[in-house]
């Protein structure tokens, strides 16, 4: 099977929201993207760029506005049905552990419930069992009557886990699976995911907004602005030798970062309802603010860079000062 | 480190002149007054709209011919029940009635009551002060106990005052109004004499000013004392658990941080918190302030709107009712509506959106 | 009331208790008991009921003639009559007055039944009145109480059918006028200091308005009010006249009333052409029926209980309180025994069923009746439950069904009910009530929207006999013909009349005085054809407890002490606490 | 000088399922002007340190030990001094700002508050126009005095935040978890005007965050916290490059750094869970998680003990000089 | 916890439900003041129940009462008698059965299309959602003892339409309290995981939104219960009720139109409106505490 048959595809994926007074919010916009079984997908950006938006979309809980998600090469159908039957192979991992349990329901409880959901009613104690041992809480069934509350953070985020993969999925989906774990067990979860892909070859998408974590376990890292992917290639590449200003940047704060000084942006990211003309990025770019920019100024005022190719190999770059000839020779790597 | 701190503010670096955002600025946010203003008006309207048409229609399903109620136990002549009908407008098509009834309204000609044979209008405008004096009172002390002894007692939850008021309260929430009222008159009335029994005014005093206003507040005692009683137990719960949700906020250990002191802590920063989410509630209770009473507006024979429409559901007075019911539930309906305009003033979330 | 203000101490006032609603002081078209009695005390009729038994005695007119065809009636007019603006009563007045029921349309309707009738009105002269009427109707005439109106405040009204054609304070020549109105408060009437027979002896009558009888009680007994009684829908009952009675300024009166109960049979109810319509069970149609059920109701112990004996068994639709009209069962008198009734049913055919239920001669339709009373009458619900139990020993099963008046009202006039409650208070003139249950009064529609007959009866001796007591101009023989009548409705028992309900009511005799009941022994709250007893009502000692009354400054002063001891104590807290609390 | 100082404080709270010992111990002096950072992870008792300082833990709190501010004991003081220490002698910056901030007052006003609680000569105009000068310094333009918190963001809520705890000039600033919630690139943002300040006033500054890496580049000396009690003191960029004590060393591992081939594909971690305050293992106890326990451990308590130069350690086998990572 | 893999999941899920119910228990046994309100509660409960054992129902018959007519307190008529002569005490513990019934019955009534119209409001939302939530807003500030007493006089007096107008009135406060506790669910994250799990609106709302939901329902039923009993003796006593029926309300109706305020008979008034009193204080005391028990922060709207 070759990997364009197994991919998680996103082609031109547009989703706007109406806001009250007939404004639109185009919270991802434009957007190619491709997790290929078995490897794991980085997504960070700043609080919201739109990487949540993204995540529900792929998942068919939001619907596009334009653009497609395919898996398999099928696009997706949002008949109650096609959705069902796609959602066995395609999981999600929330954020908040805690939150994504139901505090009424047992460990065992809520790992079946996706069982329960599509009918797979044989040996279900036993598929229950292996998801969790599989999910590293064993012996499984200590936990089975345990209640969320009973259990620590790490041991919920693996509740969770076990919970997606007793259906069997190629692909998970994981926003922020760590944000709100202890510093001290986030290892654990990502050793997880990391352990799931080796071993059963388990795709995963994982959003965050730390690097570091991007640098621990992905393969490649996908960055995003304003609902954009302004830069996207492997890890290694990408998180070292950034291109983009705005990934410059995000790396340059990081502390013992490879960039030399620390780049601190100006203000915040502007609302998905007012997302500048142009390369979006401009208004806080330190390139232009420091006129490294000036000979392609012209460009970053008036051409929106175009959208990201989703190539699997290739470290891709939006943004027009890489792309001129002058740039090269101003940007370290 | 260099650069000097960023502008936090604005995101664009062609920002526009500062006047020209905050009139931006202003002018989203009167929009959004605006469209706020105009959802719960609009909201307001249709309900009152409903309560219009529902209460045309559900009044005149009371059984009975209305003549039978107007000539109760006499005789009458097939020509007098006729003339009768026509008086009252009662031969016309439904649709007509329903047009005059509407237009009536809209206009405060709110029809003649069948009972007394006056316009309903003048009928409210001489009832709505007696109801209003003892509602009102009644009403703004229990908002105020409630309030004032919630505040204490949620501040100081699971303390000897807390347990007490809210025994107390509890109890006499529990009390029916009516048995209350009963028996606060054969107490206070009956067996001490220290109150006039009902209604509003002896028609022995004089007619001087001290001497009616004495008279008066004498009559307004014992009810309002009734209502009072069962009403401010609601408010305490409601202020006490308000109180309690604020109580562990952060906010308040910043205050108590920044050296303020424990009372001032609560009157600057918690009790102005705790009040924002009652008060839908304190208008409600202001709305119905004109039909909170009736219950006991009937015990002691209070000659207000509580009287007016229980007679008139006994009679039955459909003009007295429809026009009752409307002013009831558009009252509760206005008074909800400026709650939630105030909100946009006091409540500066509201305007996040 | 600005005007009664300047002397306020030396007025007596008659203060009367009520909670009945005005419907207008237009005396023509008054309806409710409380406007009859302002119009009573405001206004006055060419001829009185009398105090002793309701005869007609001399009012404004002080003697009468009646043509030998009995369509002419000249009155004389009393002479040094006024009206209350100073203005002298004249004939005129009386002619205007009259003339306003046949020619101004609306009053003509409102009085048709005696407007109809009328031909012409004249004042032949200052103290002549000349009425003309198509047919004889002594009795009408007599006790119709027309209440002469000026014409010189009248006719400048535009329409005097009008509501709002009675500005107050009105203008009347009777012994007290309606000055002041507050709804739900108090009607206030003045005396008429110039009344021809002599100034009443209180200088005003203030009707207070009390909700509730109990309070319109504590009232009387802490000397708020004067009179308990008529004026208190729903009246005075045993249990209140019981507290009254053992207090020492108060005297209580249980006398006679005007008021039957009755429980109206549906027997078939149909229009004037013959067409039956309703649902009625076919079982009352049968006139044995009707008797038994009538024979198995023990109205003494209805008395007795529901009224505590302040009342008394009924026969017929005229009360015992009007002695020459009321006919007293005599020989027909039904007894009540459960043993004859059963044998009735018995022999009629009404063999009881395997549950114990009597069915319809010949098998059939059970004998179970739909049995309606007022949901608002407690008194009701209590004699449905005797009666149920007394039928229940025939054999007949009952569905009680408490409904709304009004309800109550439509089923029984489209005939679908089976047995309902009915009461009625009576006039001093028995046509009207008597009237009801003739032929002519059957509705033309079977829609229920004409209820002027009570229930359908229709007899040709009855109506024979109506028409004959109509004109009868001797009372001696029309009571004759009146007491046959209510005879004939015993027998045929359309109607089975339960019990006529006492008066109860009760006055401060430490402050009223010298009232005259009406009839002799009787009540003086209620009366008819004049106010009696308010007019000849004096003012005892009246010790008047002037200025604000000591409760008040009680309860004055402990709501300071209250107020300011809480201010101490939280001003006390305050200090104390401010520096240690956290 | 010592501006701060504890001694072995301890912070019980009483509950319904028991006696919860949050702070077990705990001696930690800071110098004025100095920077210390306090890391541990959720739960160890770092807020409950912080609030101490101030007494705003809540009435089912036992606290004993001392606190001395400046020399003078805090938890001795009556309630009127304590008063008038609070936010003139130190000053917090609370975790979450949102939440911290009176969402119905304008934060001008709020900001101005405690200048007119604690210098009561000063007329509302005067402190308003501090306000609006403190606004100013912490990068906010002046008119966001009218503005209530709601419509800020999170970093300028922050800021706000910062501001107001500079109000009345305290000798010392307590950061708990004040960046925790932010953006990488706000939270950049926010550290450098925190340590700009802390600088340019001479004020002491006590931060506490779970993220070892932000308090190596922010303070001066870091103390990590376990089970309340501080197991390892030192240099903040030693502790964090070269723990000496297992538990420091994990925390640290949780910080991947960029570019470090051996972090990648590598997620570092400890394994099970955080410690549950109301059962406690015997010994050490960080020992159930830790890889490179002796039999010692499970017996005695380790005692803070020095094991280099300015640095203590509360692990037997860094104290034997062994290293500490598995 | 002991390894029991041989035993089905659906006896240990039952097993585990048992615990987390005697969970609760607990939690409710610690409220001091819920279980006084329980023991009223049982005690009312258990009287009214054995009525009939306790008190044959001839004592309610007019026919065979023996009693004298409101006569005070005596050793046959330990709470004296009313105006037929009936044993005040027999009407006061009859009066509970129709008293508890109908304000139960109503409550049933009203928490049940609350819940229902407040779950499928909230959850489907949409078009239905801001019809149901305006017709329910629309109810809530109608008057309730104003729009019960209409109501009344238009359907006539039963205890079916006392029942049914006590809902009617009722209802709104329930929908808005489900709706609310709906909306905080659904924005729950594990709303969101079962979604992405698949499920289906039926799953989310049977499976995750009714539990959630419930044990708010169970304490605002509780808190309904005595404004229901309370509305029902209001009503009865302005004579709205049935007069063939024994409740509390219509006993004290009985008694103000029998002038037992003049007659100061005070043994007629305050049994059954201490009955009203402490049967509405029973179920506020265990509304509050179940309130505290499922969820502490709730406050209590029940004005
Ligand atoms: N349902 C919605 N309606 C309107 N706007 C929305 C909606 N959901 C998201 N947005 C907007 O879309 C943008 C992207 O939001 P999203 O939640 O995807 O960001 P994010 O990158 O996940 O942020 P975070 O890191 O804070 O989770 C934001 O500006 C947000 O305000
Ligand atoms: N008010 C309280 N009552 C009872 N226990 C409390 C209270 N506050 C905190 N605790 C407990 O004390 C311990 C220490 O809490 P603390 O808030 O100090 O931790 P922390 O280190 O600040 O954690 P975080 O990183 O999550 O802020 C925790 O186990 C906590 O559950
Ligand atoms: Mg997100
Ligand atoms: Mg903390």
């Amino acid at each position: 099977m070759s990997v364009e048959e197994r991919a998680l595809t996103a082609r031109g994926l547009r989703v706007e929201f109406g806001l009250p007074g007939g404004r639109v919010a185009r919270a991802v916009d434009g957007v190619d993207l491709d997790v290929a079984p078995g490897e794991i997908v980085a997504l960070a950006g700043e609080s919201g760029c739109g990487k949540t938006t993204l995540a529900r979309t792929l998942l068919g809980l939001e619907r596009a506005t334009g653009g497609t998600v395919a898996f398999d090469g099928v696009p997706l159908r949002y008949s109650s049905r096609a959705l069902k039957a796609y959602r066995r192979r395609v999981q999600l991992v929330l954020q908040d552990p805690t939150g994504a349990l139901n505090p009424r329901h047992t460990v065992y409880d809520a790992v079946a419930e996706g069982l329960r959901i599509h009918g797979i009613g044989d040996d279900e104690p036993g598929r229950v069992a292996a998801a969790l041992s599989r999910a590293g809480l064993r012996p499984p069934e200590q936990f089975f009557l345990a209640y969320p509350h009973e259990l620590s953070g790490g041991q919920r985020q693996r509740v969770v886990i076990a919970g997606a993969l007793v259906l069997e999925p190629s692909l998970l989906i994981a926003d922020e699976p760590v944000a709100s774990l202890d510093a001290s067990v986030r290892g654990e979860i990502l050793a997880l995911l990391l352990r799931l892909k080796e071993e059963q070859g388990l795709g995963s998408l994982i959003i965050t907004h730390d690097l570091g974590l991007a640098w621990s376990i992905a393969d490649r890292i996908a960055i995003m602005y304003l609902g954009r992917i302004v830069e996207q290639g492997p890890v290694e590449q990408v998180l070292t030798a950034p291109r983009h200003p705005y990934t410059r940047a995000l790396v340059s704060v990081l502390p013992d970062s490879p960039v030399a000084e620390p780049i601190v942006l100006a203000g915040e990211l502007p609302d998905a309802s007012k997302i500048p003309g142009g390369c979006r990025f401009r208004p806080r770019c330190q390139e232009v603010a420091s006129g490294n920019a000036a000979p392609v100024l012209h460009q970053c005022t008036g051409e929106d860079p175009e959208v990201l190719g989703a190539e699997a190999k290739p470290h891709l770059v939006a943004c027009h000062l890489d792309r001129s000839s002058h740039a090269d020779a101003r940007i370290e790597v | 480190m260099t650069d000097p701190l960023p502008p936090a503010d604005g995101a664009s670096t062609e920002a526009p002149s500062a006047g020209r955002a905050a009139r931006a600025v202003e002018r989203r946010s009167s929009t959004g007054f605006g469209r706020y203003l105009l959802k719960h008006v609009s909201g307001a309207a249709v309900s009152l709209l409903l309560v219009l048409f529902s209460s045309f229609f559900i009044f005149r399903l009371i059984a009975g011919d209305p003549i039978d109620q107007l000539t109760k136990e006499r005789p009458v002549s097939p020509e007098q029940r006729a003339a009768m009908r026509a008086e009252l407008g009662l031969d016309r098509p439904l649709w007509q009635q329903f047009w005059d009834y509407i237009t009536g309204t809209l206009t405060m000609d709110l029809g003649e009551s069948f009972q007394y044979r006056r316009p309903i209008f003048d009928l409210i405008v001489e009832r709505l002060p007696a109801t209003l004096l003892l509602s009102g009172t009644g009403m703004v002390l229990a908002v105020l106990l409630g309030f004032w002894i919630g505040t204490r007692s949620g501040w100081k939850q699971g303390s000897r005052f807390d347990k007490g008021q809210v025994a107390t309260g509890l109890v006499l929430y529990s009390a029916p109004t009516f048995w209350l009222g009963m028996i606060v008159i054969l107490v206070f009335a009956r067996y001490l004499g220290l109150f006039p029994v009902n209604g509003m005014r002896s028609p022995s005093t004089p007619p001087d000013f001290w001497s009616q206003a004495v008279d008066i507040g004498h009559h307004l005692v014992l009810p309002v004392l009734t209502y009072t009683a069962v009403v401010y137990a609601g408010y305490l719960m409601i202020m006490r658990s308000s109180i309690l949700d604020e109580i562990g906020s952060d906010y308040l250990t910043t205050a108590r941080a920044k050296g303020l002191r424990d009372d001032e802590v609560r009157q600057k920063h918690a009790v102005p918190n705790a009040l924002l989410p009652t008060v839908t509630l304190v208008f409600l209770a202001l709305g119905s302030v004109v039909n909170g009473s009736i219950v006991t507006e009937t015990v002691f024979s209070w000659p207000g709107l509580g009287t007016l429409f229980v007679n008139a559901i006994f009679y039955p007075d459909r003009p007295v009712l429809q026009a009752l019911f409307v002013l009831f539930s558009s009252s509760t309906i206005v008074a909800v509506l400026c709650a939630e305009i105030l909100y946009w003033f006091i409540d500066p979330r509201i305007r996040r959106s | 009331a600005p005007g009664a203000a300047a002397q306020e101490e030396d007025v007596d006032t008659l203060r009367i208790a009520t909670n009945q609603e005005v419907d207008t002081f237009n005396p023509f078209k008054r309806r409710f008991v409380i406007t009859y009695e302002t119009s009573m005390m405001t206004y006055e009729t060419l001829v009185r009921m009398s105090a002793d038994n309701y005869e007609p005695t001399p009012g404004l007119a002080t003697e009468w003639e009646e043509s030998a065809d009995g369509l002419t009636w000249t009155f004389t007019i009393r002479e040094g009559a006024t009206w209350s603006d100073g203005e002298p009563l004249t004939a005129d007045d009386v002619a205007y007055t009259y003339g306003l029921l046949i020619e101004n349309q609306a009053i003509h309707d409102w009085n048709i039944d005696f407007a109809a009738n009328l031909v012409s009105a004249e004042a032949t002269d200052e103290t002549t009145f000349v009425l003309t009427l198509a047919e004889p109707a002594p009795a009408e005439v007599l006790s119709r109480e027309v209440y002469i109106v000026p014409e010189h405040i009248w006719s400048q009204y535009p329409d005097p059918s009008a509501d709002d054609a009675n500005q107050l304070p009105l203008v009347g020549s009777g012994p007290f006028q309606v000055v002041e109105y507050r709804t739900d408060e108090f009607i206030r009437l003045e005396a008429n200091e110039d009344y021809w027979e002599g100034a009443p002896g209180f200088d005003e009558v203030v009707y207070q308005y009390y909700l509730e009888t109990d309070a319109a009680v504590a009232a009387l007994e802490a000397e708020e009010v004067d009179i308990v009684g008529n004026g208190m829908q729903g009246a005075l009952n045993p249990a209140q006249i019981g507290a009254l009675a053992s207090q020492e300024h108060i005297t209580t009166n249980d006398v006679q009333g005007r008021r039957y109960v009755s429980l109206t049979i549906n027997h078939g109810t149909v229009t004037q052409d013959g067409t039956e319509f309703g649902d009625g069970h076919p079982a009352l149609k049968d006139p044995i029926v009707r008797q038994a059920l009538h024979t198995a109701i023990d109205k003494q112990a209805l008395v007795d209980t529901v009224l505590d004996g302040s009342g008394k068994p009924a026969t017929s639709l005229i009360p015992a309180i009007f002695e020459q009209w009321h006919w007293d069962g005599g020989d027909a008198l039904v007894q009540f025994d459960l043993d004859e009734a059963n044998r009735l049913l018995d022999e009629a055919g009404y063999a009881r069923g395997a549950d114990g239920i009597r069915t319809m001669p010949g098998g059939g339709e059970p004998l179970n009746f739909r049995f309606y009373h007022h949901a608002d009458n407690t008194a009701y619900a209590t004699i449905v439950e005797f009666v149920t139990e007394w039928w229940a020993e025939l054999g007949i099963a009952v569905e009680a069904q408490a409904i709304e008046q009004g309800t109550l009202n439509d089923l029984a006039y489209l005939g679908e009910f089976d047995i309902a409650f009915s009461g009625w208070g009576v006039g001093p003139n028995p046509t009207e009530q008597l009237g009801m249950h003739t032929c002519a009064v059957l509705p033309t529609l079977t829609d229920g929207s004409e209820r002027s007959s009570e229930n359908s009866y229709c007899n040709a001796e009855f109506d024979q006999l109506h028409e004959q007591q109509k004109v009868e101009s001797d009372p001696a023989a029309r009571a004759e013909l009146v007491k046959r009548q209510q005879e004939l409705l015993y027998t045929d028992t359309p109607v089975i009349w339960l019990y006529y309900q006492n008066v109860m009511e009760a006055f401060n005799h430490e402050r009223v005085t010298g009232m005259s009941p009406q009839p002799s022994g009787g009540m003086y709250t209620g009366q008819q054809g004049f106010t009696w007893s308010y007019y000849t009502a004096q003012p005892a000692d009246a010790d008047e407890e002037g200025g604000v009354p000591m409760g008040v400054w009680i309860a004055v002063a402990a709501a300071a002490v209250l107020a300011a001891a809480a201010a101490v104590f939280f001003v006390m807290r305050r200090k104390q606490t401010a520096d240690e609390r956290e | 000088m010592t501006l701060l100082e504890f001694k072995d404080l301890r912070v019980t709270y009483r509950g319904s399922r028991g006696r919860l010992p949050a702070v077990r111990g705990v001696d930690l002096a800071v110098d004025a002007g100095e920077t210390l950072g306090i890391a541990g992870e959720s739960g160890c008792g770092k807020s409950t340190l912080a609030m101490a300082v101030l007494r705003l833990l809540p009435k089912s709190a036992e606290v004993s030990g001392q606190i001395l501010l400046d020399g003078e004991d805090l938890l001795a003081m009556g309630w009127g001094r304590l008063r008038a220490v609070r936010w003139t002698g130190a000053s917090i910056v609370f975790q979450g700002a949102m939440h911290s901030l009176n969402a119905v007052q304008r934060i001008g006003r709020q900001i101005a508050e405690p200048i007119l609680v604690h210098e009561p000569k000063t007329t509302p105009a005067q402190a308003a126009k501090r306000a609006e000068a403190l606004l100013e310094r912490v990068g906010l333009p002046p008119s966001r005095a009218r503005s209530f918190p709601h419509e800020l963001s999170g970093g300028q809520r922050q800021r706000v935040m910062i501001a107001m705890a500079l109000a009345c000039d305290p000798d010392l600033l307590i950061a708990d978890e004040a960046t925790t919630a932010l953006d990488v690139m706000v939270q950049a943002q926010v550290l450098r005007l925190i340590s700009d300040l802390v600088r340019e006033r001479g004020v002491g500054l006590v931060m506490i965050s779970h993220d070892l890496s932000v308090l190596s580049a922010v303070c001066d000396r870091a103390a990590v916290m376990y089970a309340g009690r501080i197991v390892e003191q030192g240099p903040a960029h030693e502790v964090f490059a070269q723990a000496r004590h297992p538990y420091s060393a994990a925390l640290g591992a949780a910080f991947p750094v960029i570019g470090d081939p051996a972090a990648r594909m590598h997620p570092g971690g400890l394994a099970g869970d955080p410690p549950d305050p109301l059962r406690l293992p015997e010994g050490c106890s960080f020992r159930p998680r830790c890889a490179v326990a002796v039999e010692r451990c499970g017996a005695e308590s380790p005692e803070l003990l020095e094991v280099g130069a300015a640095r203590v350690s509360a692990c037997f086998v860094a104290q034997e000089g062994m290293p500490v990572v598995g | 916890m002991t390894s029991t893999t041989t035993v089905s999941p659906r006896a240990l899920t039952w097993a585990r439900r048992r615990q987390s119910f005697q969970r609760s228990w607990a939690a409710y046994r610690g409220q001091r003041t819920g279980m006084w309100g329980l023991v009223l509660l049982g005690a009312i409960v258990v009287i009214a129940l054995a009525a009939p054992v306790l008190i044959d129902e001839s004592a309610l018959s007019v026919t065979r009462a023996t009693g004298e007519r409101m006569a005070p307190p005596s050793a046959g008529y330990p709470l004296g008698t009313d105006e037929t002569g009936r044993s005040i005490l027999a009407l006061t513990v009859w009066g509970s059965r129709l008293s508890l019934l109908i304000g139960l019955t109503a409550t049933v009534v009203a928490i049940v299309i609350g819940t229902a119209v407040g779950v499928t409001s909230g959850h489907i939302g949409g078009w239905y959602g801001w019809v149901a939530l305006r017709l329910s807003d629309w109810f809530m500030v109608l008057p309730s003892l104003v729009v019960a007493i209409a109501l009344l006089a238009v359907l006539g007096r039963s205890m079916a339409t006392t029942i049914t107008v006590i809902a009617l009135v009722s209802w709104p406060g329930t929908t808005r309290l489900v709706r609310a506790q709906t909306l905080t669910v659904q924005s729950r994250p594990y709303l969101e995981r079962a979604k992405a799990l698949g499920a289906g609106h039926w799953h989310q709302m049977t499976k995750h939104i009714l539990p959630n939901v419930l044990p708010l329902v169970l304490a605002s039923a509780t808190l309904l219960v005595p404004s229901a009993i309370l509305m029902e003796s209001s009503l009865a006593w302005l004579g709205l009720g049935d007069p063939g029926v024994v409740s509390w309300g219509s006993i004290l109706n009985r008694a103000s139109e029998n002038g037992a305020v003049s007659a100061h008979a005070w043994w007629y008034l305050l049994p059954p409106g201490i009955a009203i009193l402490v049967v509405v204080l029973a179920f506020m005391m265990c509304g509050r505490a179940l309130e505290a028990v499922f969820n502490p922060r709730l406050r209590g709207e029940s004005s």
